[in-house]
């Protein structure tokens, strides 16, 4: 079971992954959402014994692990502290700049990048070459 | 207008005391101040006011008091001139100060760390008095190039000093000289010292900060220029000198740069027709003399050197303020425009010529005696330096000549407005000091033989006195005066070259790599930066990657047992790959489907089929939040995507397929990293038995039945109020993203 | 014990209170600065404590540990948390006094301030996620603030960025307890020998993602620069000098103390990473032409020092990767707080900033290389790294310095006064701290000492040292 | 379906209450806490929020409003059962009584402070998630801004 563990846990932190680069920023908090599921299964995975569950009175035979379980109850819940967060920012972005894509978010940004930069530019190139 | 501010005499009465006190320090034999500064390291603070110390502190604040009456006149002046308020001077007269302490604590430092920042200190006071005329471009770009220059190879100097320290266990100079023996740590560190002291110097190839330099008003040149900046270069090779000369092919080097100082400085110093630029290159080469004299070695030469900073410090420094006195009077500075001011100003064409007859090194002045030891010196070490200390000599006379010939002889070339005492009457009192030298010597030579004896790390003495007679002294000197003279008269012939020499230096010259290797970097950043911007800015990708082969990295270089496992896979497992499988699936859906309701389905799809593989995996609790979670999820996603529109771009264009590969790729390495070591980890066995086994046996101690949520509740309770805190800090910020903080 | 508690209390109760109010009140964002101080000299008194009488540590509920949860302090968990909470103070102040313009600022930055100290004095592996999730939420919520575009932009990639980043620090959790069977980090260390190396360096990758990714190391850095131009001047402070110190801490301890000997196998690659920071960030600095800009990416080269220096190890690397990292908090505060202020006394406190970028005395910057250079004294391709990082520091510096202040003043009316007064404190702590370094240099190398000192293992790998008690069996 | 949500939604509330008090009163001996409690009767408002429309929702439901005092009183009421040892000079986290010592029973609620923790923890996730959902279902449904 190791290897199908380790097999579902790679590929959805992969597809995560996939998702979180999309341009489509819903795409993104889906791809969020698939990454912490892989690893709250990865927790679980590490449990040191998988058997009964481990409430009293316990059974004779093995009992699963409940630490690494408080572990993954811990990480489910802030797994979805930030997923519902991210939601919100991505629901402000769209908002406020009329479009789901990361692209212009980003174009957004590069013209930003360029009036600042002008404002200062060629004073501060005058600058450099004074020092040389 | 010209009369000075209170701040000025202010500081020209520190400036006094401070001299004064230094002089009863050396008449009483000295002092030192040695407390713990930094124990854990083993540095102390530890300052001596010996020889060598005297010697640089007498000239710091002497010198100081002269240039500082003469600033008191100049500033005022100057400052009118740019039409700025008068107190514009508060961004002067503290500079020069603290410059002038830096100066006297790096003189007196007997700790490499401490002899560093006192060396840092006179870098960055020099900036701002460089830069005084801040609203002038090129004034800053001198003050930033100056301090460029400096404080980088001031570097150098920490890291020899690091270096010696570590190597030795301790940085206090003293101690180093005694236990320090010839080896590769020790002359890279001494090496990297001289390099930081030969830069402050302004010695070739690091000189060309030195004539921009000169952008400082009058006051700042005279001063730092002559006695104070420049002198710490050579300053610090004579305190550390028995630690260079350890190794033998360092003082060659030190005799190769300060030949080839020397040299360039002349020339370029005859090739000048600004009055303070003929000056700053004067000062290289003249620095260049010492550092020979440094490279030489033995008793003569460090005498001799420390003789020469004496002579020259008092010679250069009135010539600068000649420099300035002329400029305020002609508002002019090319010395091809001027001529003819010993008639309307004899005072200062006096002085300033007793000056440049020090410099000259012509009899009855205290410059005579430095030629006569650096000749000593010279012979000592064979013919061959012989023969460069005369052309040296003669390349002085010359270009000092030039400078003061075309100055005050020769038809009047502007007549010169009057100028108020203060601009004649310190370079009187230089030019009077340096006549007074040349007679009585004495003073002057017990000076130096104290400094001289704290470099050479013996007792050195030295005997400057004139002798009628043909030693070899008198008769290069008599050759020097004879080549200087020819020289100075044959300006047709020598004209031509030096033009050619400096047109060469700047085509060719170190400022050329200097600006090129600034303004290369400047453009690698702008490129770099703009394809930043452009690309990676917003790719999560950018990240990805790098970890991905990160972990590709660790996994194939790492010596392991290449113990993976595969593990059993028994009948009751069956439903969790099935059930694994179908999330899998599922969330691959989500990366193909372009819809909006269908990927969140499949993504619940997913959390519930996880929330079932953690119920077989008996794991109850987790299995009932899971699907909790995944409800809210759904509800949640349901009810946003609903409401937004899909995205209106369409994506069917080349460069979004490409977009699209690319993303594929980073995500199955993403996904590749994450697997490897998830199963690297899976695959071994914990050591020793998990803590998990003690958490089930106190349980019952806790009052408690389910293991899992006594652990949530009491074990691991603080992990549980720390969870719900990140809760409320999301809904908090969910809040003031979307009602700008109102809660409800 | 009592005082680490109330460390770990003051901001948490206080953080509560103050998101539910309305922060736009002064007398809210007095409170928060009243909570930072006080959390200050709890943090203080317990550094007092830890350096007189040795680490305090307390295990949640009275259990043994590895069943309750372990608090420890000791000098390198102390140390960060006073620095952290000493810039969250200034900046919280520093912003207050201008006027607070969201309601929940207070508070978040109060929660964060609690983050940051229980991550800083916690002995237990998912203890420290937990609190590092709470500190890099309550940064996500901070980076949004100001809602302009730019802002926002920024703070979506941020978010998403290191959100990866802490998935990928479960994941290496998750791998942690696996291998050994704890989560106590003290034990963790001792056991961590007896795990094959090339797990261990996998999870250790995992680590150290994670945290170049807070510490914005090049090739992790590229939400850095947009967050910090992005920011207001505060925030950022508070991001670039409070915030980036997890990612320092957390190599130290991390690499130090948990494991040390994937630390000893990824030396070499640490250096090279570190270097390629230090390089990229000071070519991307030369010729920027705004101040924020300039920082940020100063912030990634001076960052790739601290690796360097965890790279090179032992008590003197360590020291030194503390004192940087000490020493960058203090100039990013003190740097990104002069950006958008006017005053006389603002391009004095940047001159001292700027000299304490390039390492150049009397600022405390000077102090700091020294440290490195001594750590790196064996290796001379490291002393010309260091050089010509150094160079550049000094030349990208001075470049905003003079386009900014020296060329001509600032103008407009003056910043308020006590903001004025803010910086002045900040530009003190960094002129003292250069002229009188001892205190530095002896906290650091307490810090080195503690992370450093990794229980010995012997042979079977079991715990001979430390303190631990023994794991028994279930009956 | 939305008909079947219609009915259904608005008549959730009183199960799942009690299903949230059952979880939290049984306390350390099975499943659930009270995280899932506080789920659970999240879950039932959100679906009430979804059949009436938010404003609906709220106003059949005045007590809602209260929400974000209730969370921050949970949180407070969970931190200072947390803090409590300290006081006391007991570790963080102690609950009691200690181990060992022996607890009075009320049928199967055991009266230790885990149990207030525990109720500290429902009440904020309760209210928590419905300060998110007000959030949201006002954005989703058009709420003035």
């Amino acid at each position: 079971m190791t290897l199908i563990y380790a097999l579902a846990a790679g590929a959805l932190f992969g597809i995560g992954a996939y998702l979180v680069m999309r341009r489509d920023l819903l795409r993104v908090v889906l791809g969020v959402v698939v990454i912490s599921q892989a690893a709250t299964l990865t927790l679980m995975a590490s449990a040191l014994g998988f058997g009964a569950a481990p409430i009293y009175p316990l059974p004779s035979g093995a009992i699963s692990d409940p630490l690494s379980q408080a572990m993954a109850l811990t990480s489910v819940v802030i797994g979805l502290a930030t997923t519902a967060l991210l939601l919100v920012l991505v629901l402000r972005v769209v908002d406020v700049f009329r479009s789901q894509g990361l692209d212009e978010v980003a174009e957004d940004e590069v013209a930003q990048e360029a009036t600042l930069d002008a404002e200062h530019a060629l004073g501060h190139e005058d600058e450099e070459a004074a020092a040389r | 207008m010209s009369h000075p501010t209170p701040l000025a005499w202010l500081a020209v009465v520190i400036a006094a005391l401070a001299f004064g006190a230094c002089l009863l320090l050396a008449m009483s034999g000295g002092g030192r101040v040695d407390i713990p500064w930094i124990p854990s390291l083993g540095i102390r603070f530890e300052l001596e006011f010996d020889g060598l110390a005297a010697m640089y502190a007498l000239l710091a604040t002497g010198i100081g008091v002269a240039v500082f009456t003469y600033g008191a006149g100049y500033l005022p002046i100057h400052l009118h001139h740019a039409h700025r308020p008068r107190d514009d001077d508060r961004r002067f007269w503290p500079w020069m100060l603290l410059f002038m302490a830096a100066m006297v604590v790096l003189a007196c430092a007997q700790d490499l760390i401490v002899l560093f920042v006192a060396f840092d200190l006179t870098a960055v006071a020099s900036y701002f008095l460089i830069g005084f005329d801040r609203e002038r471009r090129d004034a800053r770009g001198a003050a930033m190039m100056a301090l460029l220059v400096t404080v980088t190879t001031a570097v150098l100097m920490l890291i020899g000093a690091v270096l010696l320290s570590v190597e030795h266990g301790t940085s206090s100079i003293p101690t180093l000289i005694d236990v320090a023996e010839a080896g590769p740590v020790t002359t890279l560190a001494t090496l990297l010292i001289a390099v930081a002291a030969l830069a402050k110097s302004a010695q070739v190839p690091l000189h060309f900060w030195l004539p921009r330099a000169m952008e400082a008003p009058t006051p700042v040149s005279a001063y730092l220029h002559s006695a104070a900046m420049v002198a710490a270069g050579v300053l610090v090779i004579g305190r550390i000198h028995p630690l260079l000369a350890l190794e033998p092919m360092v003082l060659d080097g030190l005799l190769v740069i300060g030949v080839c100082s020397i040299v360039i400085g002349g020339l370029l110093s005859l090739a000048q027709d600004e009055l303070k630029q003929v000056l700053a290159y004067s000062t290289v080469s003249q620095y260049g003399y010492v550092v020979v004299l440094y490279g030489l070695g033995g008793p003569v030469a460090a005498g001799a050197a420390a003789f020469y900073v004496i002579a020259h410090a008092i010679a250069k420094s009135a010539l600068f303020m000649t420099a300035g006195t002329v400029i305020l009077a002609t508002d002019e500075t090319r010395l091809s425009r001027l001529g003819g001011l010993v008639r309307p100003m004899p005072l200062l064409a006096a002085a300033s010529g007793a000056a440049a007859m020090a410099l000259a090194a012509l009899p009855l002045t205290i410059g005579f005696f430095k030629d006569e030891l650096f000749f000593a010196a010279a012979t000592e070490r064979g013919p061959l330096t012989g023969i460069v200390a005369v052309l040296a000599a003669a390349l002085t006379l010359a270009y000092i000549g030039r400078f003061w010939l075309r100055l005050f002889a020769g038809p009047l070339g502007i007549e010169p407005h009057a100028v108020p005492r203060l601009l004649v009457v310190p370079i009187l009192v230089l030019g009077v000091l340096g006549i007074a030298g040349g007679i009585v010597v004495e003073p002057f030579a017990r000076l130096a033989e104290a400094a001289a004896s704290v470099t050479y790390g013996a007792p050195v003495a030295i005997h400057p006195a004139y002798h009628l007679d043909t030693r070899p002294e008198n008769l290069m000197a008599l050759a020097a005066w004879l080549v200087g003279a020819i020289i100075l008269v044959a300006a047709p012939i020598r004209q031509p070259i030096v033009t050619r020499v400096a047109v060469l230096g700047g085509r060719l010259g170190p400022r050329r790599w200097y600006g090129a290797l600034l303004q290369g970097l400047s453009r690698l950043s702008d490129a770099i930066h703009g394809e930043e911007v452009r690309d990676l800015r917003r790719s999560v990708a950018a990240v990805l990657v790098p970890t991905g082969v990160l972990i590709g990295i660790g996994f194939l270089a790492t010596p392991s047992a290449w113990d993976y496992r595969i593990g059993d896979i028994g009948r009751e497992d069956l439903p969790v790959v099935v059930l694994l499988g179908l999330g899998v699936g599922a969330a691959l859906t989500v990366t193909r489907d372009p819809g909006r309701l269908r990927p969140v389905l499949a993504l619940s799809v997913l959390g519930f089929a996880l929330a079932a593989v953690y119920a077989v995996m008996a794991a109850p609790d987790v299995a009932l939040v899971a699907v909790l979670v995944e409800a809210v999820y759904t509800l949640v996603f349901v009810a946003v995507f609903a409401v937004l529109p899909l995205s209106q771009r369409a994506a069917a264009s080349a460069a979004h397929t490409a977009r699209r590969r690319r993303d594929l790729a980073a995500g199955v390495i993403a996904g590749i990293g994450a697997f490897i070591t998830i199963w690297a980890a899976l695959s071994r066995e914990p050591s020793q038995r998990g803590d998990a086994l003690e958490l089930i046996r106190l349980t019952p101690q806790a009052h408690g039945s389910d293991v899992v949520t006594v652990i949530l509740a009491d074990f691991r309770g603080l992990d549980t109020m720390v969870e719900i805190t990140v809760l409320a800090v999301a809904v908090v910020g969910a809040t003031s993203l979307l009602r700008r903080g109102r809660s409800w | 014990m009592t005082l680490l508690s109330l460390a770990i209390l003051i901001p948490w109760a206080a953080g509560i209170a103050l998101v539910a109010v309305d922060g736009r009140r002064p007398v809210v964002g007095w409170a928060a600065v009243a909570t930072l101080g006080g959390t200050l000299v709890a943090l203080v008194a317990l550094g007092a404590e830890v350096l007189t009488h040795g680490e305090v540590v307390v295990t949640t509920g009275g259990w043994p540990r590895g069943v309750g949860i372990t608090l420890r302090a000791d000098a390198a968990g102390v140390l960060f948390a006073v620095l952290s909470v000493g810039v969250l103070l200034a900046a919280t102040a520093h912003l207050v006094m201008g006027g607070v313009r969201e309601r929940t600022f207070p508070g978040i930055v109060v929660l964060l301030a609690a983050g940051l100290t229980g991550l800083f004095l916690t002995g237990d592996l998912f203890n420290f996620y937990v609190f590092f999730e709470l500190a890099m939420l309550a940064s996500y919520v901070l980076a949004t603030y100001g809602g302009s575009r730019r802002s926002l932009g920024s703070a979506l990639v941020f978010t998403l960025v290191n959100l990866l980043g802490t998935f990928v620090f479960l994941l290496s959790v998750a791998g942690i307890y696996h291998v050994t069977g704890t989560l106590d980090m003290a034990a963790i260390g001792a056991r961590m020998d007896a795990v094959d190396p090339n797990a261990g360096i996998l999870i250790a990758v995992g680590f150290f993602v994670a945290f170049s990714v807070k510490l914005g190391l090049f090739p992790f850095h590229f939400w850095l620069p947009t967050v910090y131009t992005g920011a207001r001047p505060a925030v950022a402070a508070i991001l670039a000098g409070g915030l980036a110190n997890v990612g320092a801490y957390g190599l130290l301890r991390f690499g130090g103390e948990l494991l040390p000997r994937e630390l000893d196998l990824a030396a070499g690659a640490l250096v090279v990473i570190g270097a390629a920071s230090v390089l990229y960030g000071g070519v991307l600095a030369i010729s920027r032409h705004n101040g924020s800009e300039m920082l940020a990416y100063s912030a990634i080269g001076q960052v790739g020092y601290v690796l360097v220096a965890v790279g090179i190890g032992g008590p003197v690397g360590f020291a030194a990767a503390v004192m940087i990292s000490i020493v960058n908090s203090l100039n990013k505060v003190l740097l990104f707080l002069t950006t958008r202020m006017r005053g006389a006394i603002v391009g004095w406190a940047f001159l001292l900033g700027a000299l304490s970028v390039a390492g150049v005395p009397p600022a405390v910057g000077f102090v700091a290389k020294m440290e490195l250079f001594r750590a790196a004294a064996d290796a001379p391709a490291l002393l010309v790294l260091l050089f010509l990082g150094s160079a550049m520091s000094l030349l990208y510096a001075f470049q905003i310095y003079q386009y900014d202040f020296w060329r001509t003043e600032r103008h407009g009316p003056r910043s308020h006064r006590s903001q004025l007064a803010v910086l002045g404190i900040v530009a003190a702590v960094v002129l003292v701290a250069g002229l009188w370094p001892e205190p530095l240099v002896y906290l650091s190398d307490a810090a080195a000492r503690a992370v450093g000192g990794a229980a010995v293992v012997v042979g079977d790998g079991t715990v001979v040292s430390d303190g631990l008690p023994a794991v028994t069996s279930a009956p | 379906m939305s008909s079947i949500i219609g009915v259904v939604a608005p008549r959730l509330l009183g199960p799942a209450l009690i299903l949230a008090a059952a979880i939290i009163v049984k306390g350390y001996a099975d499943v659930g806490d009270g995280f899932s409690a506080g789920v659970i009767v999240a879950t039932a408002l959100a679906l009430r929020y979804v059949s009436l429309g938010w404003e609906l929702a709220e106003r059949s439901l005045p007590v809602l409003r209260r929400a974000p005092q209730v969370a921050t009183a949970g949180l407070l009421i969970a931190l200072a059962t947390g803090f409590a040892g300290p006081l006391v000079g007991d570790p963080p986290f102690t609950h009691y009584p200690r181990a060992g010592e022996s607890v009075i029973h009320i049928g199967t609620l055991e009266l230790i402070t885990a149990v207030v923790f525990d109720l500290g923890l429902f009440l904020f996730v309760t209210a928590a998630f419905v300060v998110l959902i007000h959030h949201l279902a006002r954005l989703a449904q058009g709420g003035p801004r």
